[in-house]
């Protein structure tokens, strides 16, 4: 058996990945992010941090890039050329100067990306972190050792590590907040890493009330936290699988492959498509598509 | 150098022999003397007074105290089992309602505590016997409705074998070694998927499923 | 790992969208039945742990309840306190804790959305800052004390002696107060927001007939807004959201909708504008007027008294006055011509001026112009019951509440919902005055400033533990129902944390029963009085044909009571006398820049300051956390030197404070902008201490027509500490580079791509 | 120029000279073994604090999820291979010189070893979990994730330490046979018979002494170099821009050969003014060692260049960005300070006078040693502050003292061991140098003969 098991690592945990041999059967959840409609206000990241007992670490530990949301929003300026923006010289100085505004800014809401071909996975030396069969970025926190790897190796750097012992010695729930922490998953403490799950708990939970009542996961059954928050609609999640999910309808409509690293999109010069994902070059096979901002240029 | 290879050669092959046997051996079950911990509990539950085996000795003279158990369904008062990832312990209603009428065992000193709670509307704080880490995630809904309602088992078989022989004890214990080993060694059996069809599964493997 | 304690954790949660159905209960039973034992939660070692025997307590339930069952998170409804847009929201109870807050998917408020200020309201209950006691000077005592005390100096005082200071209220929490302030003879009901729509009400009562009107923002096909950030913290943000959801569709018969936003320092909806225009600050009016004569020049009939006022606005006069060019003003216009019906709004950025009301005018005006009147600015409708509807808060309230105080005119003063030592500008001197009142009673969840100040500190119940109803002033319908009213129910989600907090409610209720203990010695609590209140009404609030118990309950289950709303009436023809629109003030020599006070989406007018979710919760624009900053255009930072992390010091003639200068494109050269809602000197752990309080260097300038403090009249200069410091932001130092926008944060111009068929 | 070993030194002077060194520790040498322990156990105070506080206390941040921690882990194993190198790789070719050197060398590969395995350690955000790592069969039906060069990494690390010092204890029989015989009574006598195994010097337990000591060095030479191949994979087989490249493996080898014999030069020096060696520790054979360094700073260099240039033509836009961060950003001084140290100071061993001139060598090997140090905290640091996502980039991440405190403290740790070991095993080989000696006094017999062909 322990001979077996060492081989089942080798096989079965470890597909080759986009896994065209072996789809996800039933369920590969994936996300769209419609860029144009996300409007940066935060309601997505508060309301992780309500879902998923992310402590709050507070202005120093923030200062030395401690902070712990599993999803950050970012904020772009507008497109008009600017020069490289970094200066060697006074790295302090973001040279704002050519920073344009006109045009608003843009938002980019940053999650874990949950790939197919996760770079995370194949370092790990304990296995913590593994492809679930509905197509999730596990993290098994108490298998995990605190090697950092997997992070190490993340292109969108959305792992975050638990340097501090945030519940018990650093405070960050001071009574009674505690009552407040989610029981349906685990108060990480110091030494693991963690990140963003699809809000595995709904997920787990939705796929069960669907066995009790014998029937596929539904459309809809499942909202993550985020999605569910979000005052503009612009996250859609679900199954890729389904064809009658919100998302498989929009990830084949803007033509954009789960198993491709260089999509290869019919459109035209006044009609493209808006879906994208990000550094898909470098082959990780993300499961959030995003949607290019809209803007008007009449105006 | 014979000599030196038969030895490494033996060294190498007691390894593995004693490494395979080590795993391939699920670990000991404790024996019916060996119950696991004792706990404390508010009220010394009787479990084989509820749910064992009826003595049919009993139904000669039902004037003395009875030796046997009434064979109540786990599922009477442990009844968030099957629809709840929790089997959870039956509101002390539940309790009352069946021994406000049960004149004969009132006075006993068990029951008067029972009483004493319902009346300041307390809560008993009842001690967990079966207490998994919190990173662990188990699901009883779904175990109940594999192996009661689909695979059409006894009740008593399918929760004892978690639980151990419950209907014996009287405040339950922990039989079982409820390890990660011992979960997953069920897991990879096959398990008829209902008790009409021949088609067999068996438990998920994925840590996902299983931690949280 | 670590074990966060509750008994049964391992769980799931009830569907999300399955909102609070456990109708038919008893609430107060509920409460009482749960049992959770206010057990402190144990987060106790990490590492291999294995099994455990006898260690933790399971949860068990004296009562059964079908509805409740262990590791099922069921949904409660309720309606939102964190701000006055009265979003109706679910919370998550298991095991008796509330655990987190959802929208209401019913509500036509939210329509099932939440912001993050909203579900921050956790935090606001779990609070470790929160007053557990009544305190006298400090010091704890009782609720007999404590109610005792204020009969006792409320003992020979004249009605016009004792003054009532809130923040917004409505529903029957005003209703009671109503009463308790007439059986002290007293009219002394002051209404404060420090952050509120006050001068748009005033500029809208006179231009369309009706103070709040419903915006169409989900019918327009352009939205032109000066300086109303409505994605943000303008009125009802999440109800405006989702109808930018809409609006922004390509979908939608209308197509995509376009967004300019004009306003000197870039709000979140400016930064999701397609076009985001800094006009000279204090020009949006006569921009507006100008474009209403480059309208007329377009080829739009403009009826002629319209022309009337607004010739003197010639597009070239406003151009150099406002430093939008006239190329910009003509294709403003052009749009507006050709995609109608568009909307017009005006917010706090056009209206913080002494010609405040004036300009919101012009800018309602072209609203009329374009004849969006009617089409996407609608009447709302009003609850029926007067006493019960909204009384919209105001900064002028506070002028006169401070008025008398200093006269030494009040006795005892109340204050409730409402933080006047800290938002009262240093120069109101309002502090000072407040203490000179004899006897002051502060209804506080926290000890912020206020109740610092007070003598009597009376101890609330969060949002999570008390009963009342709300109307929302802006009246959100739902598609099709344009008379529509509504009641927004709070409730209980979970028992009181601590035993000695009380609901405004219950306390209004005990201080009438000294006044009038016949009247409402059958009222045990504020419970009682609201259901007799609710049910005595039952006829009008819909339920005619239901049983009382069944009305009762659905009342609760859904937390919303649909009204038959009193409809406004719109005016299609406003009163248009003169604008006074003036020139843009030249600036001076000594105080050149213009400060810009700016609402931060989650501080507004910082009462949330202490939640911790909230602190950590990057700014949107600047992406900054737990602290102020100074927002200073790169152009002018470069004139004057500052580099970002410069401390700066921003001096104005009523005071000055000291924060990180941050250097933001999205802000107008002349300009430079604070966010508010920072710099408390109590609350609390997590707000006191943390950035700089902007209200205590405004200048007293009011506004011409309705007093409200102008907020954007302050001049300031700016200067050099010559101490730098490391911003703490989401960008970080380095981070956040821009490098990678082009792949990352892709854009693509709305001719190249075809929306309408989007899934 | 000094002069080379004596050839007609007698075999009981060496046997004298070198058990010397075993005994009757000098002042200075307690004070460096004070040093020593007081070095390390700042060391060990730091990492008290951070396994109670957490990682946080090493200031590592997202994205610089590594810090020095694993920059010092690779010089230490890089540090390793220096012993191997001279021992095994140089006996096979039978380069003699070695002889005197090669003992303590290779105590060096092993201690390094062991400090290297306290960074593995000391990194870990759950060190108390790190047998999750050890491939064991477990009740959990659960294996570590063989993938993971992680794994790997530690599994060579193992291996490498373990036959290193099955190589170091088997090389050392005769010469605790030459202590057992010659040592005073007392305790170390007792260790030193248990430790000679009972050697008698027979032919046959020569003969068998030398096939065993020729396959381990044979076996270990190939481990050698797997090891610091797959450290380098660590990097090499991730996807990070400035980590993925493929000539990585040999570049880390040649840098672990040239950190070791620049550590060697340093050992040298100071075994030899410490233990009074210089009838051993000649300075001929510096000079060798010094040369040997010099060709593998020039391998090093060639790499180097390989790496850049081949990062500058390649399509890899992000990787050449972060050549050029690291070149012109706040690395800088670091980055030309190891390119000056590793590629330019090696040049001054080319003068033939400084080849033997002890200061100036001692000097040169400390700057190479900083130079290599640098080299791995240039690989680790600046793809984290430049990584493909730029949102994150971080340029402004330094240590915290915590973290400077257990790289400082590894060294009193080696140095502890190095001290320890030094008193206990002969530092220089007894038997070997006697061999050594009798093979050249041969060979000047035979040319005082005139007889041709001495070898």
């Amino acid at each position: 058996m322990s001979v077996s098991n060492l081989l089942q690592n080798w096989s079965t945990f470890r597909h080759e990945h986009p896994i065209n041999d072996k789809p996800h059967a039933e369920i590969k959840w994936a996300m769209t992010i419609d860029l144009d409609t996300c409007i940066g206000c935060n309601a997505c990241s508060v309301a992780c941090y309500a879902e998923n007992n992310l402590p709050v670490v507070g202005k120093e530990k923030y200062a030395h890039g401690q902070s712990m949301h599993w999803i950050r929003i970012e904020r772009y300026w507008g497109e008009t050329e600017v020069k490289e923006e970094y200066d060697p010289n006074s790295n302090f100085d973001m040279v704002q100067q050519d920073f344009q505004a006109d045009q608003g800014a843009q938002f980019l809401p940053m999650l874990c990306q949950q790939c197919e071909a996760a770079p995370c996975e194949t370092v790990c030396p304990v296995g913590a972190t593994n492809h679930t069969e509905d197509g999730l970025n596990s993290q098994i926190y108490n298998r995990c050792i605190g090697s950092r790897y997997c992070s190490a190796n993340c292109p969108f750097k959305v792992r975050y590590f638990n340097w501090w012992n945030y519940p018990e010695q650093e405070n960050a729930w001071p009574e009674p907040l505690p009552l407040q922490l989610n029981p349906d998953l685990t108060v990480r403490t110091k030494g693991v890493m963690e990140k963003c799950t699809f809000c595995k708990q709904r997920t787990y939970t939705a796929r069960n009330n669907a066995r009790s009542e014998g029937r596929p996961v539904h459309d809809g059954d499942v909202q993550t936290a985020c999605q569910q928050s979000c005052p503009t609609n612009a996250i859609s999640f679900g199954n890729l699988v389904d064809p009658e999910a919100r998302v498989a309808k929009q990830w084949e409509q803007q033509q954009v492959d789960l198993a491709k690293e260089k999509q290869e999109k019919d459109e035209k010069a006044d009609n493209k498509l808006r879906g994208y994902r990000i550094l898909e070059e470098l082959r990780p096979y993300p499961s959030i598509m995003y949607l290019e901002r809209v803007r008007e240029s009449a105006v | 150098m014979h000599r030196f290879l038969r030895l490494s050669i033996l060294l190498v092959g007691m390894f593995f022999a004693v490494g395979s046997y080590a795993t391939d051996t699920a670990p000991p079950i404790t024996t019916e003397d060996d119950l696991g911990p004792q706990v404390e509990q508010p009220i010394e539950f009787p479990h084989n007074r509820h749910a064992g085996l009826h003595d049919p000795a009993d139904d000669a003279d039902p004037s003395k105290p009875a030796k046997g158990g009434m064979e109540i369904n786990c599922m009477y008062c442990h009844t968030y089992a099957r629809r709840s990832m929790v089997a959870g312990i039956p509101p002390l209603r539940k309790c009352i309602g069946c021994h406000q009428s049960i004149e004969s065992v009132k006075e006993t000193p068990r029951i008067k505590k029972l009483f004493e709670y319902w009346e300041a509307k307390k809560a008993i704080p009842w001690k967990k016997v079966h207490d998994l880490p919190d990173f662990v995630r188990f699901n009883h809904e779904r175990h109940v409705q594999r192996f009661v309602f689909q695979q059409n088992r006894p009740v008593q078989e399918a929760c004892g074998y978690c639980h151990g022989d419950i209907k014996t004890m009287t405040v339950a214990r922990r039989q079982k070694p409820l390890t990660m080993g011992w979960c997953a060694s069920c897991h990879q059996k096959d398990h008829l998927v209902s008790a009409s069809s021949s088609e067999t599964s068996h438990g998920p493997n994925d840590c996902f499923t299983c931690h949280k | 790992m670590i074990e966060n304690g509750f008994d049964e954790t391992t769980s799931h949660s009830a569907k999300p969208q399955s909102e609070g159905q456990a109708a038919g209960y008893n609430r107060r039973d509920f409460l009482k039945t749960l049992g959770w034992g206010g057990t402190a939660v144990a987060l106790s070692g990490c590492g291999n742990t294995s099994i455990e025997n006898g260690k933790e307590t399971v949860v068990s339930y004296v009562e059964p309840t079908d509805y409740q069952i262990p590791s099922i998170g069921v949904y409660y409804n309720s309606t939102c306190a964190q701000c006055d847009a009265g979003c109706n929201i679910m919370g998550r109870v298991r095991e008796g804790r509330v655990l987190k807050l959802e929208g209401n998917p019913n509500s036509p408020v939210n329509r099932g959305k939440l912001c993050g200020l909203g579900q921050a309201g956790v935090q606001a209950h779990y609070n470790p800052d929160r007053v557990r006691q009544p305190l006298l000077k400090g010091e704890a005592i009782t609720w007999d004390k404590a109610l005792g005390l204020i009969a006792e100096k409320l003992n020979g005082v004249k009605g016009e002696e004792v003054a009532f200071l809130t923040g917004t209220m409505s529903g029957h929490v005003r209703a009671l107060l109503g009463n308790y302030m007439d059986a002290l003879g007293s009219k002394n009901h002051f209404v404060y927001e420090a952050v509120s729509p006050a001068v748009e009400r005033a500029a809208n009562k006179k231009m369309y007939g009706v103070s709040m009107p419903r915006y169409r923002i989900d019918k327009a096909k352009v939205v032109l807004s000066f300086g109303a950030d409505f994605l943000g913290a303008w009125i009802s943000p999440v109800n405006f959201s989702q109808q930018y959801a809409q609006f922004r569709k390509g979908s939608r018969p209308e197509g995509r909708g376009v967004l300019v936003q004009i306003e000197p320092k870039m709000s979140l909806t400016g930064a999701n504008a397609d076009r985001w225009i800094a006009a000279r600050p204090g020009t949006e009016g006569m921009l507006a007027l100008a474009l209403i004569n480059a309208l007329g020049t377009a080829g739009l009939s403009i009826p002629t008294d319209v022309t009337a006022v607004v010739k003197d606005y010639t597009p070239e006069r406003v151009s150099l006055d406002t430093g939008v060019s006239f190329e910009q003003i003509n294709r403003l216009a052009k749009l507006l011509k050709e995609r109608s019906p568009s909307l017009i709004l005006a917010g706090g950025a056009a209206e913080g001026y002494a010609h405040g009301t004036q300009n919101a005018m012009a800018i309602a005006l072209l609203n009329h112009v374009l004849g969006n009147v009617g089409k996407t600015v609608e009447a709302a409708a009003g609850v029926p019951f007067p006493q019960i509807a909204p009384i919209p808060g105001s900064r002028s309230a506070l002028t006169a509440l401070g008025n008398g105080l200093a006269s030494g005119k009040y006795k005892v003063v109340f204050t409730y919902g409402a933080n006047p030592v800290y938002s009262a500008p240093a120069v109101s001197k309002f502090s000072e005055n407040f203490s000179k009142a004899g006897f002051k009673v502060a209804f506080a969840q926290y000890l912020d400033e206020t109740a610092l100040a007070a003598d009597l500190v009376l101890p609330l119940d969060s949002a999570m533990e008390e009963w009342a109803t709300e109307v929302p002033e802006y009246m959100a319908a739902p598609e099709g129902n344009v008379g529509y009213a509504q009641l927004s129910v709070r409730q209980p989600l979970m028992g009181r944390l601590y035993p000695d907090t009380r609901g405004a409610g219950d306390i209004l209720l005990a201080l009438l029963k000294q006044r009038k203990a016949d009247e409402y010695k059958g009222f045990e609590d504020f419970y009682a009085y609201l259901q007799s209140a609710i049910m005595k009404n039952k006829a009008a609030l819909g339920g005619a044909d239901c049983a009382d118990d069944k009305f009762w309950n659905d009342t609760l289950g859904s937390a919303i009571l649909p009204l038959k709303g009193v409809a406004g009436s719109i005016s299609a023809k406003p009163a248009i006398a003169g604008f006074a629109l003036p020139a843009p003030v030249t600036a001076d020599a000594s105080y050149p820049l213009r400060l810009i006070p700016s609402i931060s989406h989650s501080m507004r007018d910082g009462r949330n300051a202490n939640e911790p979710w909230l602190q950590e919760s990057p700014d949107p624009m600047t992406t900054i956390v737990w602290d102020s900053w100074v927002e200073i255009h790169p152009k002018t930072a470069a004139q004057l030197g500052i580099r970002e992390g410069d401390i700066v010091e921003v001096t104005s003639k009523s005071g000055s404070i000291k924060s990180q200068a941050y250097l933001f494109p999205g802000i107008h050269p002349d300009a430079v902008s604070v966010p508010m809602g920072y710099g408390h000197q109590a609350m609390g752990r997590y707000a006191k201490g943390v950035g700089a309080n902007v209200f205590a260097m405004l200048d007293p300038v009011y506004d011409k027509e309705t007093g409200e403090l102008a907020y954007h009249e302050t001049s300031v200069k700016i200067s050099k500490t010559g101490e730098r410091i490391i911003i703490v932001k989401e960008e970080g130092p380095a981070r956040g580079s821009q490098v990678g926008r082009k792949k990352i944060a892709v854009k693509v111009s709305a001719d190249k791509v075809d929306l309408s068929k989007e899934v | 120029m000094g002069k080379d070993i004596r050839e007609d030194i007698a075999w009981a002077q060496i046997n004298n000279d070198v058990l010397k060194s075993l005994e009757n520790p000098r002042k200075l040498y307690w004070v460096i073994l004070f040093a020593a322990m007081l070095v390390f156990s700042v060391g060990v105070g730091c990492e008290i604090y951070q396994y109670n506080v957490g990682l946080g206390a090493a200031n590592m941040d997202n994205p610089h999820m590594w810090g020095l921690y694993i920059a010092t882990f690779i010089f230490w194993i890089g540090m390793s291979h220096s012993g191997t190198l001279l021992s095994a790789i140089l006996h096979l070719m039978h380069a003699d010189w070695r002889k005197p050197i090669y003992r303590f060398a290779e105590a060096m590969t092993t201690f390094s070893l062991m400090t290297a395995g306290l960074f593995v350690m000391v990194h870990l955000g759950r060190l108390w979990q790190f047998y999750y790592a050890v491939p064991y069969p477990s009740e959990r039906w659960t294996w570590p994730n063989f993938q993971s060069p992680l794994l790997w990494d530690a599994m060579a690390i193992f291996t490498y330490l373990s036959s290193s010092v099955i190589f170091l204890y088997i090389g050392s029989i005769p010469d605790f046979a030459i202590a057992r015989d010659n040592i005073h009574p007392g305790w170390r006598k007792k260790l030193y018979s248990i430790l000679a195994l009972g050697w008698e010097g027979t032919d046959r337990q020569w003969r068998n002494f030398r096939v065993t000591y020729l396959t381990v060095a044979c076996f270990l030479i190939p481990l050698a170099v797997s090891v610091h191949s797959i450290v380098a994979s660590d990097f090499a087989m991730s996807q990070q821009p400035g980590w993925h490249v493929t000539s990585f493996p040999p570049y880390f080898v040649a840098g672990a050969l040239y950190s070791g014999c620049a550590a060697i030069i340093t050992l040298f020096i100071i075994l030899r003014y410490v233990f009074k060696f210089e009838e051993y520790m000649t300075l001929p054979i510096l000079k060798k060692t010094v040369r040997l360094t010099f060709a593998i700073a020039m391998v090093w260099t060639y790499l180097n260049c390989i790496e850049f240039t081949a990062t500058w033509y390649s399509h890899d836009q992000v990787a050449k960005d972060v050549l050029i961060q690291k070149a012109t950003g706040p690395y800088a001084p670091f980055f030309w300070g190891m390119i000056f140290c590793g590629s330019v100071v090696p040049f001054a061993m080319m003068v033939k006078k400084w080849q033997t001139s002890i200061p100036v060598m001692f000097a040169v090997s400390l700057l190479l040693n900083v130079g290599m140090w640098l080299e791995r905290w240039m690989i680790v640091a600046p793809t984290y502050s430049h990584g493909y996502y730029p949102w994150t980039w971080d340029h402004n991440q330094w240590p915290s003292l915590i973290q400077w405190g257990i790289v400082f403290g590894s060294f009193g740790w080696f140095t502890l061991l190095f001290m320890v070991f030094c008193k206990i095993v002969p530092s220089v080989s007894m038997y070997e140098v006697k061999e050594m000696v009798y093979h050249r006094s041969l060979a000047k017999k035979k040319e005082e003969l005139g007889l041709e062909g001495g070898h």
